[in-house]
């Protein structure tokens, strides 16, 4: 079976052709194309999963490019990381493709859509299945315009059209460090297969502070498309896209490819201690300013976005800090139910006619069972309610941040811990408690929108047990054979203080949004300026505005005038004045035989005495 | 003072004389009949080079067609008007006859100091031109035959006047 | 027997007298008169050079007798030429002919 | 295999040109298959050329040389042949072309005189691909230039004239440079072999630099000055800053066809000719210049990205952005590893095929909606969905999305760029990040013209455009087929020029 593991990737991309093909004849039956080949590559992916666990890493290679005397091979490799990712994409995508047959069957151009799902599905396959760097960073591209094409999907509303190319953009910016940190470590080392890296690396194939630039190069990568702090600024605006794009790309999956990159060059980051603490600072900063703007945004799916950024930021802080395992580990279950949350949210979206602003909803609680119960299920998974998978996972990371990080690091994390669990209930509660505000009396979905929620929410229960601090299975298979360092665990009043931080934020958003005993605007009133400056979102995109985006267009007006007047300028004048002293000579020439005659006799003449001056008379 | 070099004085006098009277004489008729005898003078000096058939040869075609060619051409334009106001500059008489004598100054210095060894010729009778001109240079002659007849043809159909 | 040098100096005299005459005159039929004595000038050196020189022989003469064609024609051609111009433009002055400038 | 093959190829269009002159003018069907027939033909040939081409061996390969002008002290002979750099240029030139007839059977006036053009043009293309005698690559250079001035200036847009004269008196002084530099070559050449060799062959002249048999002749200033003054001469045709302002014109008013040979083809000619010619006869010069090469690379990229960021006009956007990809192929030369170089050379024949297809989607664009400006464009997705997705398409291979063939050579060229010795270009990765900053602004132009003329809402007077003709998904499919193939699969293109670039660094030692 592993030596068929290169077909998982592949059904999505036969999917994707035949919908580029024949999907404007396939209309909205296209979409069984592309849950047929996502149910094959799931059923794949599991049989890969099930024969890899207590097997061996199996890769296969070709020589893709020859440079010189170095060549560069293309291939697969099935390792224990890319099993676990290998089933999250596939489970998840599948689940997505199911979910939007139904979300987005009114749309006439529904093959397009699902074509677009389903070169996502195969570009994220393939990276996850990639045995280099080169590889990986080839398909990591292809996620990138995948996500391009499915946020600009409605590309005639202006702003999918400009959260699309804003994506875009700011991943590029991460990507070029990536490229460059990747061309940096092929001629540090030779090669860009991660074991012969790796090796190359321990034999001490670069100095210090090469690796240390390499390692922030490729973390540059993972920064622009995990969102990051500073290139964060992209995924909220991408909430343009449909949910389920949403939901797959940028919740469970694409955003994850950062914190998988990071894992997979781990012994990279390992080597260079600025590299780590870099990572783990930046971790920190974004999980803490994402959470602080998720606290006043009112949209449903930027809330969720804003807290997927919180939550990756998270996994790269846990990484930072030596907790390879809780990372992943996190990175796996909140995949299930952030996935899970958007769906969530795409199913009352649906409900509500595509209104997306929490302060027009509530009251759905009993108009819609299964979302609602659903929801409930995700929102007390990443609060980290016991014993839902999140609780799992975010205790390990706060024990590796702990004894990794030191005290502010953990400091940080646990009160964005404590937001989280605030901002996920004020969201529950303003959506699904209190009075419903719309005309129209919203239904709970149909089966092929209910049937992922549910599927979704059993992962967000059950996941978290595959990596106990009974049964620490998940990080026995990761670490196998791999030098990753000590890993962390939990103590029992970690767990404690865990539990104590997600009770600490249900509670105030209980009281503040549900019982109403602390007014709402109770913070806001205090501090204004704070307020405003989370709604602004610390004002980061109007300061790359200002400080990027304006002067590169200035400079290129400033410099198209240079074009114009300096450097063609300077040709025109030269071209200007032959032109004008051909005007001048010509009339010299009057028509004149005679005139004619004497000019030629002198100029002979002149010809005869240069001759004459300079050789003696002819010779 | 042998007497070729006598009667050379006498005939390159005569014919610089002859060319200096063409430009200079007021009349256009003068000035063709100083040229005839220029000719005539030269004819002469063929003569004294032993050249007898070239010598009859420019008596036939210059002296005689020639002149009259001229003078037709004369008499079908205006002759009676020779200076022409207003006059050339002054600046391009004086550089005309600076550069031209310049020329004539740079061509005498050059020939003055010649120095090759001479042979002299057995004379040129108008049979052993004949031969050369009817063998060896056969084909040129051809090609000046077939350029007289093109220049009396354009020259007809330059002069005619043109039909309404 | 004169000296070959004799010819060449005035057959160069000769030939400077037509050139200034080409230049300065402004009758055409003068122009063309002083063309005609450039190319005796020529055929004076031609000749000169046949029977006195280095390697004397008959070629000169029968080049001469080119000249002497070539020299016809032109006069011809000139002269239609003249009279045609005299014809459209009323003038034989050389300074009016200048329509072929520019 | 087929004798001479490489003279059947070069004079195969001019014959086909000489066809279509026989053929009275009204059988404008006629002339447009003949050209068609003629340049699929050609397409055959250099792509037999192409698999017959021995990968294994380093130097020329199907050499034929024919003694032509022998004047004694000056021998000019007609010596043909490739190697690894010239079978790409072959292909690339004969497939650009063949698919710019296609794309330009909707010409209509004078349609005779425009493919005798297009295929003599051809033939010029040809010439200069396979000639190794420095005379014969100088006419062929100069053949290729005449039948694009007329192509401008007869077939071109608003501003042809101008257009046509500005490229006509830049590439004229481009060629006069170059056979004066040919000359000095020569003449050089001849003093240094010891007054033994008197030729304009390219690989001897190469034996004679290297090897001289009297090298006080050969001062490093007068290396120098041949080099500079060849580096002018190409650097007009590529062309570098700040020797380019002939070319966003000249793009802009010409037709579509000849854009897309112009930019995919004709332009490749500079850097083809710079590495021929110049790393092949002064390989020590180059390293010398390297950073003088690099900085105006570097100019060139970031340069004509920013140019082209506030460019309104699709045309002239294209042409800044083709600017600042020729940038690449500078500093890849200047990189001078075996990477930057196969870079330089895959960035050559990658650029062609994207550029000429952007060029086309724009044309296509501009026919339909008889505007090439931004700022009256937008919402063409829902109109012409197919050409709207095949000029995003276009856009991401320009973008240098992996997958398509931008991609690879961009790779390569900074694989190279970083891996430079110090000695020969200091301070490469700085070199290399601004080169990334340069990638960075190719989407960001690239993508927010797509969204201002494809995205955004539909505009009333473009909702009844009519989507790609049949005939168009020739030149569509074709280019960006064979950029995702070599995209997808680059050594295809690789194994071919491996050998050459291989062999040309180890005869300097490098």
């Amino acid at each position: 079976m592993l030596q068929n593991a290169w077909l998982i990737p592949v059904f999505p991309l036969i999917a994707f052709i035949i919908l580029l093909l024949f999907g404007r004849f396939l209309k909205d039956k296209s979409s069984y194309v592309g849950i047929a080949a996502l149910a094959l590559s799931f059923i794949f992916s599991l049989l890969v999963l099930m024969e890899r666990i207590g097997g061996e890493t199996y890769g296969f290679t070709v020589n893709w490019l020859t440079t010189g005397d170095r060549t560069i091979s293309a291939g697969y490799e099935v390792t224990a990381l890319n099993v676990m990712m290998l089933f999250v994409v596939a489970a998840v995508s599948l689940l997505v493709h199911i979910f939007s047959r139904e979300y987005m069957h009114e749309d006439n151009r529904i093959h397009v859509f699902y074509s677009y799902l389903a070169l996502f599905s195969f570009s994220m396959l393939g990276l996850v299945l990639s045995p280099n760097l080169l590889q990986l960073f080839i398909f990591w591209e292809l996620v990138g315009l995948s996500s391009f094409l499915l946020v600009g999907f409605w590309y005639f509303k202006p702003e999918a059209a400009a959260a699309a190319k804003k994506a875009f953009l700011v991943t590029r910016i991460g990507d070029v460090g990536l490229l460059i940190g990747l061309i940096l470590l092929f001629n540090a080392t030779g090669s860009l297969e991660y074991s012969a890296v790796f090796s190359a690396i321990e034999a001490g194939a670069a100095t210090n502070t090469m690796l240390t630039v390499i390692a922030v190069l490729i973390f540059l990568g993972a920064v622009g498309k995990s969102a990051q702090f500073p290139l964060h600024v992209w995924l909220p605006d991408a909430m343009e896209g449909p949910t389920p794009v949403s939901a797959l790309i940028h919740a469970a999956t694409m955003v994850a490819a950062g914190v998988y990159l990071v894992g997979v060059m781990y012994p990279v980051f390992l080597a260079s201690s600025t590299a780590m603490l870099i990572v783990a600072w930046v971790g920190a900063i974004t999980a803490f300013i994402a959470a602080t703007i998720a606290l006043v945004n009112t949209d449903i799916k930027r809330i969720l976005a804003y807290s997927t950024i919180s939550q990756l930021g998270f996994m790269m802080l846990a990484l930072g800090t030596g907790g390879y395992v809780a990372g992943l580990f996190h990175l796996m279950t909140h995949a299930f139910f952030k996935a899970l949350l958007f769906l969530g949210a795409g199913s009352v979206i649906f409900a509500l006619h595509h209104r997306q602003d929490i302060r027009n909803m509530g009251g759905l609680w009993n108009r819609m069972k299964i979302t609602s119960v659903t929801f409930l299920i995700g929102t007390l998974a990443i609060a980290g309610a016991p014993p839902l998978a999140g609780f799992w996972s975010k205790e390990v990371i706060l024990a590796a941040v702990l004894e990794g990080g030191g005290i502010v690091l953990f400091l940080i994390a646990a009160v964005t811990a404590f937001m989280t669990a605030f901002y996920m209930f004020r969201l529950f509660f303003r959506v699904f408690t209190g009075e419903f505000k719309g005309e129209h009396e919203p239904v709970e979905n149909k089966k092929f929108m209910t049937v992922p929620l549910v599927a979704l929410a059993v992962f967000a229960v059950v996941a978290g047990f595959v990596n106990t601090p009974f049964a620490a299975g998940l990080e026995g298979f990761l670490t196998e054979g791999l030098n990753v360092g000590e890993q962390a665990h939990g103590t029992i009043w970690l767990a404690g203080l865990s539990v104590l931080l997600a009770a600490g934020g249900f509670g105030l958003a209980w009281a503040m949004y549900y019982k109403g005993t602390v007014a709402q605007d109770f913070f806001t009133s205090k501090a204004p300026g704070v307020h405003k400056l989370l709604l602004n979102k610390y004002y980061l995109d109007e300061i790359y505005q200002a400080a990027f985006a304006r002067p590169t267009v200035a400079a290129g007006k400033f410099l198209a005038e240079v074009d114009r007047r300096v450097i063609d300028g300077i040709v025109l004048v030269a071209a200007r004045s032959v032109e004008r002293s051909g005007q001048v000579i010509r009339k010299q020439h009057n028509g004149q035989l005679q005139t004619y005659g004497l000019v030629t006799i002198i100029g002979g003449l002149a010809v005869i005495a240069l001759a004459f001056v300079l050789r003696g008379y002819f010779g | 003072m042998t007497p070729q070099l006598i009667f050379f004085l006498i005939l390159a006098v005569m014919a610089i004389a002859c060319a200096v009277l063409v430009i200079s004489l007021k009349k256009i008729s003068h000035r063709i009949i100083a040229m005839a005898f220029c000719f005539f003078a030269i004819a002469g000096l063929y003569f004294l080079l032993r050249a007898e058939f070239i010598g009859i040869v420019q008596i036939i075609v210059y002296v005689g067609a020639l002149s009259i060619l001229f003078i037709f051409g004369m008499m079908m334009t205006d002759h009676r008007n020779v200076t022409f106001v207003p006059d050339r500059k002054r600046g391009h008489k004086i550089l005309s006859f600076l550069g031209v004598g310049t020329l004539l100054g740079l061509m005498l210095y050059g020939i003055s100091t010649l120095d090759f060894p001479v042979n002299e010729a057995q004379g040129g009778t108008g049979e052993e031109i004949g031969i050369q001109l009817y063998g060896h240079y056969v084909i040129a002659v051809q090609g000046v035959g077939i350029l007289l007849l093109a220049a009396l043809v354009g020259a007809v159909v330059l002069a005619r006047k043109e039909a309404e | 027997m004169v000296p070959v040098t004799f010819f060449l100096a005035l057959g160069a005299v000769l030939f400077c007298i037509g050139l200034y005459g080409v230049l300065t005159r402004r009758h055409l039929v003068v122009v063309l008169v002083c063309i005609e004595l450039m190319l005796n000038s020529v055929n004076i050196n031609l000749v000169a050079f046949s029977s006195i020189g280095p390697f004397a022989n008959i070629t000169g003469q029968v080049f001469s007798l080119f000249i002497f064609t070539v020299a016809a024609a032109e006069a011809a051609v000139g002269l239609a030429i003249l009279i045609a111009l005299y014809r459209n433009r009323e003038s034989i002055d050389v300074i009016k002919q200048d329509i072929m400038r520019w | 295999m087929i004798p001479n093959i490489l003279s059947w190829l070069v004079f195969l269009p001019l014959a086909g040109a000489l066809l279509i002159l026989a053929i009275p003018k009204e059988n404008k069907n006629v002339i447009r298959s003949l050209a068609a027939v003629t340049v699929l033909a050609a397409v055959l040939l250099s792509i037999l050329v192409w698999i017959s081409f021995d990968r294994t061996v380093s130097g020329m390969q199907f050499q034929q040389l024919i003694p032509w002008i022998d004047l004694g002290f000056v021998q000019i002979n007609y010596e043909i042949g490739v190697d690894g750099l010239s079978v790409p240029m072959l292909a690339l030139s004969s497939i650009v072309t063949a698919l710019a007839v296609f794309a330009s059977f909707n010409i209509q006036e004078r349609v005779k005189e425009f493919y005798i053009f297009i295929l003599i043009l051809l033939t010029g293309l040809f010439g200069v691909f396979v000639a190794l005698d420095l005379f014969l690559f100088f006419l062929f250079f100069e053949l290729t230039l005449i039948p694009m001035f007329f192509i401008i200036g007869i077939w071109g847009g608003k501003q042809k004239t101008f257009a046509s004269f500005k490229y006509l008196i830049y590439t004229g002084i481009s060629g006069a440079i170059l056979i004066m530099s040919f000359i000095a070559i020569y003449f050089i050449g001849m003093q240094a072999s010891g007054w033994t060799h008197s030729t304009f062959s390219i690989p001897a002249l190469a034996e004679i630099y290297a090897n001289p048999a009297a090298p006080e002749v050969l001062t490093s200033g007068i290396r120098g000055a041949l080099f500079l003054a060849l580096f002018i001469a190409f650097a007009i045709k590529i062309p570098v800053f700040p020797f380019h302002t002939w070319q966003p014109i000249a793009y802009a008013e010409a037709p579509t066809a000849a854009t897309m040979i112009l930019s995919g083809v004709l332009l490749k000619m500079g850097g083809y000719g710079l590495i021929r010619i110049g790393i092949g006869v002064f390989p020590d010069q180059v390293a010398r210049f390297a950073t003088l090469i690099a900085i105006l690379g570097v100019i060139n990229i970031i340069y004509g990205a920013v140019l082209a960021l506030v460019q309104n006009d699709l045309k002239r956007l294209v042409a800044f952005a083709s600017i600042s990809h020729m940038g690449i192929v500078l500093l890849g030369i200047a990189s001078f590893t075996a990477a930057g170089i196969q870079g330089a050379i895959f960035q050559l024949v990658s650029h062609g095929f994207i550029t000429a297809l952007l060029f086309f989607m724009v044309g296509a664009l501009a026919e339909r909606t008889n505007t090439r400006n931004i700022s009256e464009l937008g919402g063409l997705s829902k109109s012409v969905p197919v050409l709207a997705g095949f000029t995003l398409a276009a856009v991401m291979a320009a973008i240098g999305l992996p997958g398509l063939s931008g991609f690879v050579s961009e790779l390569l060229t900074l694989i190279g760029v970083f891996g430079a010795p110090a000695d020969i270009l200091p301070a490469a990765a700085v070199f290399g990040v601004l080169a990334g900053l340069g990638i960075i602004l190719t989407a960001a132009y690239l993508l927010w013209a797509v969204k201002r003329t494809t995205f955004g809402p539909m505009q009333e007077k473009y909702s009844t455009l009519k989507d790609a003709r049949p005939i168009e998904y020739i030149p569509m499919v074709g280019l960006l087929g064979l950029s995702l193939l070599i995209g997808v699969y680059p050594t295809i293109l690789t194994d071919v020029i491996n050998v050459t670039v291989t062999d040309i660094l180890s005869r300097i030692g490098g």
